[in-house]
């Protein structure tokens, strides 16, 4: 089962060989944040599923057809890496080749998702912003009591188990913020930006959940503070578009936010990328906050029937059990 | 010096490149999962760390050379831990050791190959 | 301000999305809400009154020309569409407050606002804008907020409906994303408009033949066209009333939109209609889909999942006018998707009001209705006769000219099928004025009162426009005439 | 040279992804990917030196991170009673019997 | 002339396999498993198609003049997000599933549900 999710890792690794931002976002959401997630599920649903499935035929022809639509479709198709495509004639060179002076940014693909392309950008935040409230709304708990003695004791002695880790991580965290943000900061000469950082940020404070708990992690980061933050994000991104559009440009256009066309870019750009970055990081905090707390809730609820059904099967089954 | 720094370099990698095939191999052949553990850490280790150095000799620039550095301080702590905690939680949870004689091995079929 | 219009928009809802979050009161963010949905109506019918009058309106987005920026391009169909969904999502909108009060737990107020205004934009979105690349995002803002908003549901089987809703969707989504990817491939450029002028030269190759396959089949699953529909139901059903209602009333029309979209603009009539046999496949699947849905429509016991079967079969009809690809049956179509959403929204409105008051929508549960809500029932059977097509109503006008557009093109039996169809619609609707008119209450049932005037007022709205425009077919009848017009590039 | 790197590694990787399909237990898994991840690092870096763009050390280096994360994360979890389940005892039954 | 669709096959066939746990796999969790393999090879095709050859990474350096297409990898960055996204609601479905109705197998929902139905 879990197999599945290390598919996602060999994915990866066609990307890597073409696309360095690409790769960057692939390497820290498919291998990181989208395993996780699904870690935290399967610890809710359980990993056992049912053996055996029935009708795959109908399935097996669906697929075979589409595939081989897709096989027909694709004998036409330029060949691999070839420079002459339409692809490579049309768009894209104005942006390989003006972009430096129209905007002023060597890594050409956070220009084109800065500039050129930024509703586009703004989407993709709001899309994410959607999936933030839409798990908040599917799985956010109402206001918990305090938490039971015996749970707190299990996750002491985690703590004292993972004492390697704990100290290891404790002095990598920091690390990997300071990490983040020069990936964001510097998403504008080399690979990274706004995304990526954000999925890094919020990766780092998931290993500081991961280690010492969720409650612990939520007195240091307030989840209501988070899920404010990821309005924060969206609101900064969509008023750079406003600023822009009060000096009288168009939505988004970053020219008029300052005297000169290209540190208008830039300073539009930074802007935007920020609101990315933190949108993004308190979007995916939010949704494993809220994954966890699913988590502990339900293993709550197991423990106290477990030690229910315990105590009395102790009276009876003490030796049997000893002997297994 | 360019000379002699290329061949230090290719020599590292070299190496580096036998300590890692070692290491899959280990991890294919052995026959418990904390021998396998036991190679693959070991060798991980000191391959990765080889031929990161192998790569910082090659470098053009500081910065790139910053980098190798960081990813090598970052291979040094995270390998070890990593391992430590895997072994620690198999442990934990029950996973035993293979012990004794090698011929008591066909009957555990611990893995297929 | 004015030329900032088009963006507007969709712009409004998305800002306001957020700022739903610093209102923590639920009575304020609807109120807050409200207005929004306001703004964006207005908005839409200022667009429509300046499109009608000046011709399409393009605006570059970031100040980049086409096809290297994003575009949105307002031509009298997007505007058309534009002014529904604002229109159904404000009037809609208005009996929220009262309903999730009943269906919804308290701390869920505020992000249900905020999801309905994300839908929103998402659908603003789609239709609005002019990149290929664009539609997909923006189709993906509004389904993940339709998939958290059916998930709401507090039967537990809308989650079930919401994860088929949401597995259908993404393949539908990512059909799509191939479709684009793969013209991208064979003409290098996103933009719909420069998309349409460079595919002919390279319309014969089978790339783009496929790519059009996936668009197609992308778009239908979102469509729930017959064989692809097996989410609608249980989604419909299952969710929240509020969210039924305007999901009903608008998000099978975007996708109707997107197809019409896709093959006009994009594709060209004569290779979609020639390079497939495109125009009898989706004939054939409108005219079962009518068929197949009316009949499961008249044996179900829900009522949601009555009208949800309808709604299959209303897409059916669209796809039928569609399919006649003449001018005429493109308006039919258009004026189809108009009227569909006023009968549909205040039908759905009036199922959440008898939800308010009874906590289901099971069909026995409607047993002497009729005298104890009786202006919800009317609305009911008003909005029923709409849908059967009976003059008067605007379902009649639809029909009218789907009728007319079938014959016109020659297709007689066509015609003859679906007046046959509407015969069926007559059978389900009946079942429901039979329970709420000719049946005594339930017994042990405490005596129901009217529904809350928050209720009523967006029902009866929605019902008037119903007669309004059955009556009074010109504005709708010219809009979308001179859309489908323009579709075929016919001059008026 | 770097090329020789290139392919040792990419078998190294290859063993590691037999073993994580094989590996008759979870914690052996857990071992390749973490391995594969190690791995991927490598060839990321020696990719990004024969390319001749040496940005790619970026990637390298999150992807140290990301590994190191998931690696913690999977283990975190492992600890909770789904993965408990029938752990792979090799030897625990015969020298019972023993 | 087959070597140059190579590519495009090997992401056909991902595809595939992507889709066909979809709509095969019985357990939901798998399905939202494929829904990312089928996705992600969809990328793969979007990368494939930007790429160029003796191209290099879209960055602007000095010395060097061929570039692979920048535009691909925007939209990809672009539907990774959306992606994750429908991943991330789709488990949290999963969750709220397993959580109302105990199990996370498409037949076993079926059937609970339809005696539900049944009772109703």
């Amino acid at each position: 089962m879990l197999t599945g999710i290390y598919g996602l890792l060999s994915a990866c690794f066609f990307v890597v060989l073409d696309a360095v931002d690409v790769a960057f976002t692939e390497a820290s959401v498919g291998a990181g944040i989208s395993g996780l997630l699904m870690l935290a599920a399967i610890t809710i649903t359980g990993r056992k599923e049912a053996p055996k499935r029935h009708k795959p035929f109908l399935a097996l022809f669906v697929v075979l057809v589409t595939g081989s639509m897709l096989i027909y479709g694709t004998l036409d198709m330029p060949y691999f890496g070839d420079p002459e495509a339409p692809v490579h004639q049309h768009v894209a060179p104005r942006y390989i080749h003006d972009s430096m002076e129209e905007v002023g940014v060597p890594n050409i693909v956070t220009s084109v998702l800065g500039s050129y392309r930024a509703f586009d950008t703004l989407g993709e935040v709001a899309v994410i912003f959607t999936a933030g409230i839409g798990v908040l709304s599917l799985l956010s708990l109402p206001r918990r009591r305090k938490k039971i003695k015996s749970e707190e004791a299990t996750e002491e002695q985690m703590h004292e188990r993972h004492m390697v880790v704990r100290i290891v991580s404790k002095a990598l965290i920091p690390f990997i913020l300071l990490f983040a943000l020069y990936v964001q900061f510097h998403g504008d000469f080399g690979p990274g930006g706004g995304f990526q950082a954000g999925v890094i940020f919020a990766a780092a404070i998931i290993l500081y959940t991961m280690l010492f708990g969720l409650d612990t992690a939520k007195k240091v980061f307030n989840p209501a503070l988070i899920q404010l933050l990821a309005a924060v994000g969206l609101l900064l991104y969509a008023c750079v578009g406003v600023v822009s559009m009060l000096n009288g440009a168009n939505f988004l256009d970053y020219n008029v936010l300052a005297d000169d066309p290209v540190s208008g870019q830039h300073i539009g750009i930074l802007l935007i990328e920020l609101g990315v970055g933190i949108t993004v990081a308190s979007v995916m905090l939010s949704i494993f906050f809220n994954f966890d707390g699913r988590r502990q809730a339900q293993a709550e609820i197991q423990a106290e029937k477990q030690q229910s059904e315990q105590e009395q099967k102790l009276k009876g089954e003490q030796d049997v059990s000893r002997t297994l | 010096m360019n000379l002699v720094i290329e061949i230090i370099s290719g020599l590292s990698l070299l190496i580096g490149c036998f300590l890692c095939l070692s290491g899959g191999v280990g991890m294919l052949r052995f026959p418990d999962f904390y021998t396998r553990m036991h190679a693959v850490s070991v060798t991980d280790t000191l391959g990765a760390c080889l031929v990161l150095f192998g790569l910082m000799l090659q470098s053009p620039n500081g910065l790139v050379l910053i980098k190798l550095i960081l990813i090598l301080l970052c291979t040094l702590f995270i390998n070890p831990s990593a391992s430590h905690a895997l072994a620690k939680a198999a442990l934990r949870n029950g996973l035993l050791p293979l012990e004794g004689k090698p011929d008591n091995q066909g009957g555990n079929k611990p893995s297929k190959l | 301000m004015l030329a900032h219009l088009p963006i507007l928009q969709v712009v409004v809802p998305l800002i306001a999305a957020p700022l739903c979050w610093f209102l923590n009161r639920s009575k304020l963010v609807w109120i807050f809400a409200l207005i929004v949905c306001a703004v964006t109506c207005v908005n839409s019918i200022l667009l429509l009154i300046e499109v009608m009058k000046s011709g399409t309106i393009i605006y570059e987005l970031g100040g980049w020309e086409a096809p290297w920026g994003i575009e949105y391009r307002i031509d009298k169909l997007n505007a058309f569409l534009l002014l529904i969904i604002s229109t159904i999502g404000t009037v809609v909108l208005f009996a929220a407050n009262t309903s999730i009060q009943k269906e919804l737990d308290e701390d869920r107020h505020t992000l249900f606002y905020s999801l309905y205004l994300l839908s929103l934009t998402g659908m603003f979105g789609i239709v609005a804008t002019g990149d290929a690349f664009n539609v997909f995002v923006f189709l993906e803002i509004s389904s993940l907020s339709a998939y958290a908003l059916i998930g709401l549901g507090r039967d537990r089987r809308a989650l079930w409906a919401a994860y088929q809703y949401l597995i259908m969707g993404t393949i539908g989504a990512t059909f799509i994303l191939i479709g684009i990817g793969m013209l991208y491939q064979m003409t290098g450029t996103l933009n719909m408009s420069d998309l349409a002028t460079r595919l002919v030269d390279v319309g014969h190759t089978r790339t783009v033949f496929v790519a059009f396959a996936f668009l197609i089949v992308g778009i239908c699953l979102k469509l729930a066209l017959f064989p692809l529909h097996l989410w609608l139901p249980n989604a419909y059903a299952y969710a929240p009333s509020i969210v039924t209602a305007f999901l009903a009333a608008t998000a099978t029309k975007v996708a109707v939109y997107l197809l019409i979209r896709f093959t006009f603009t994009v594709f060209g009539i004569s290779f979609s209609f020639t390079s497939l046999p495109l125009q009898s496949i989706l004939m054939v699947l409108g005219l079962v889909g009518v068929f197949a849905a009316s009949i499961t429509a008249i044996y179900q016991q829900n009522v949601k999942h009555i009208l949800a079967y309808s709604s299959i079969a209303q897409v059916g009809y669209m796809i039928i006018g569609y399919s006649i690809n003449t001018s005429t049956g493109v308006m039919a179509t258009l004026l189809h998707l108009f009227n569909h959403a006023l009968m549909k929204g205040g039908l759905f409105l009036a199922l959440g009001a008898v939800m308010y008051r009874i906590g289901s929508v099971q069909l026995k549960q409607f047993q002497g209705l009729g005298r104890e809500m009786p202006l919800t029932m009317s609305a009911i059977v008003i909005g029923g006769l709409s849908l059967i097509g009976v003059p008067l109503t605007v379902g009649f006008v639809s029909k009218w000219y789907l009728l007319v557009a079938s014959v016109e093109a020659g297709m007689w039996p066509v015609a003859v099928l679906i007046l046959l169809g509407s015969l069926l619609a007559i059978v389900y609707i009946w079942r429901i004025v039979e329970m709420a008119y000719f049946k005594p209450p339930l017994p042990g049932r405490e005596a129901v009162k009217e529904a809350p005037w928050t209720f009523l007022v967006p029902i009866w709205i929605l019902v008037f426009a119903n007669i309004y425009f059955g009556i009074d077919t010109r504005l709708s009848v010219q809009v979308a005439q001179a859309a489908s017009q323009s579709l075929f590039g016919i001059n008026p | 040279m770097l090329a020789a790197a290139t392919i040792a590694i990419l078998v190294v990787m290859l063993l590691a992804i037999i073993r994580c399909i094989v590996g008759p237990t979870l914690y052996d898994r857990i071992l390749a990917f973490n391995m594969f991840g190690t791995k991927s690092i490598l060839l990321i870096s020696v990719l990004g030196f024969l390319m001749g763009r040496p940005e790619f050390l970026d990637i390298a280096l999150v992807y140290a991170l990301i590994n190191f994360i998931s690696v913690i994360g999977v283990l975190r979890y492992s600890d909770s009673a789904e993965f408990k389940v029938a752990p792979y005892k090799p030897h625990s039954t015969k020298e019972g019997e023993e | 002339m087959f070597l140059g669709l190579y590519n495009y096959w090997i992401v056909v066939l991902l595809m595939m396999i992507g889709f066909y746990i979809v709509i095969a796999h019985g357990n939901l969790v798998k399905k939202l498993v494929g829904l990312t393999i089928f996705q992600t090879s969809v990328f793969i095709f979007y990368i494939t198609v930007g790429m160029v050859e003796r191209g290099s990474a879209p960055i602007i350096a000095e010395g060097i003049s061929d570039y692979s297409n920048p535009l691909p990898h925007v939209l990809i960055l672009t539907a990774i997000v959306v992606g994750i996204a429908t991943t991330a609601l789709g488990l949290a479905l999963v969750i709220r599933i397993k959580e109302a109705y105990g199990c996370v197998e498409e037949d076993e929902i079926q059937k609970q549900d339809q005696l539900s139905e049944d009772e109703s």
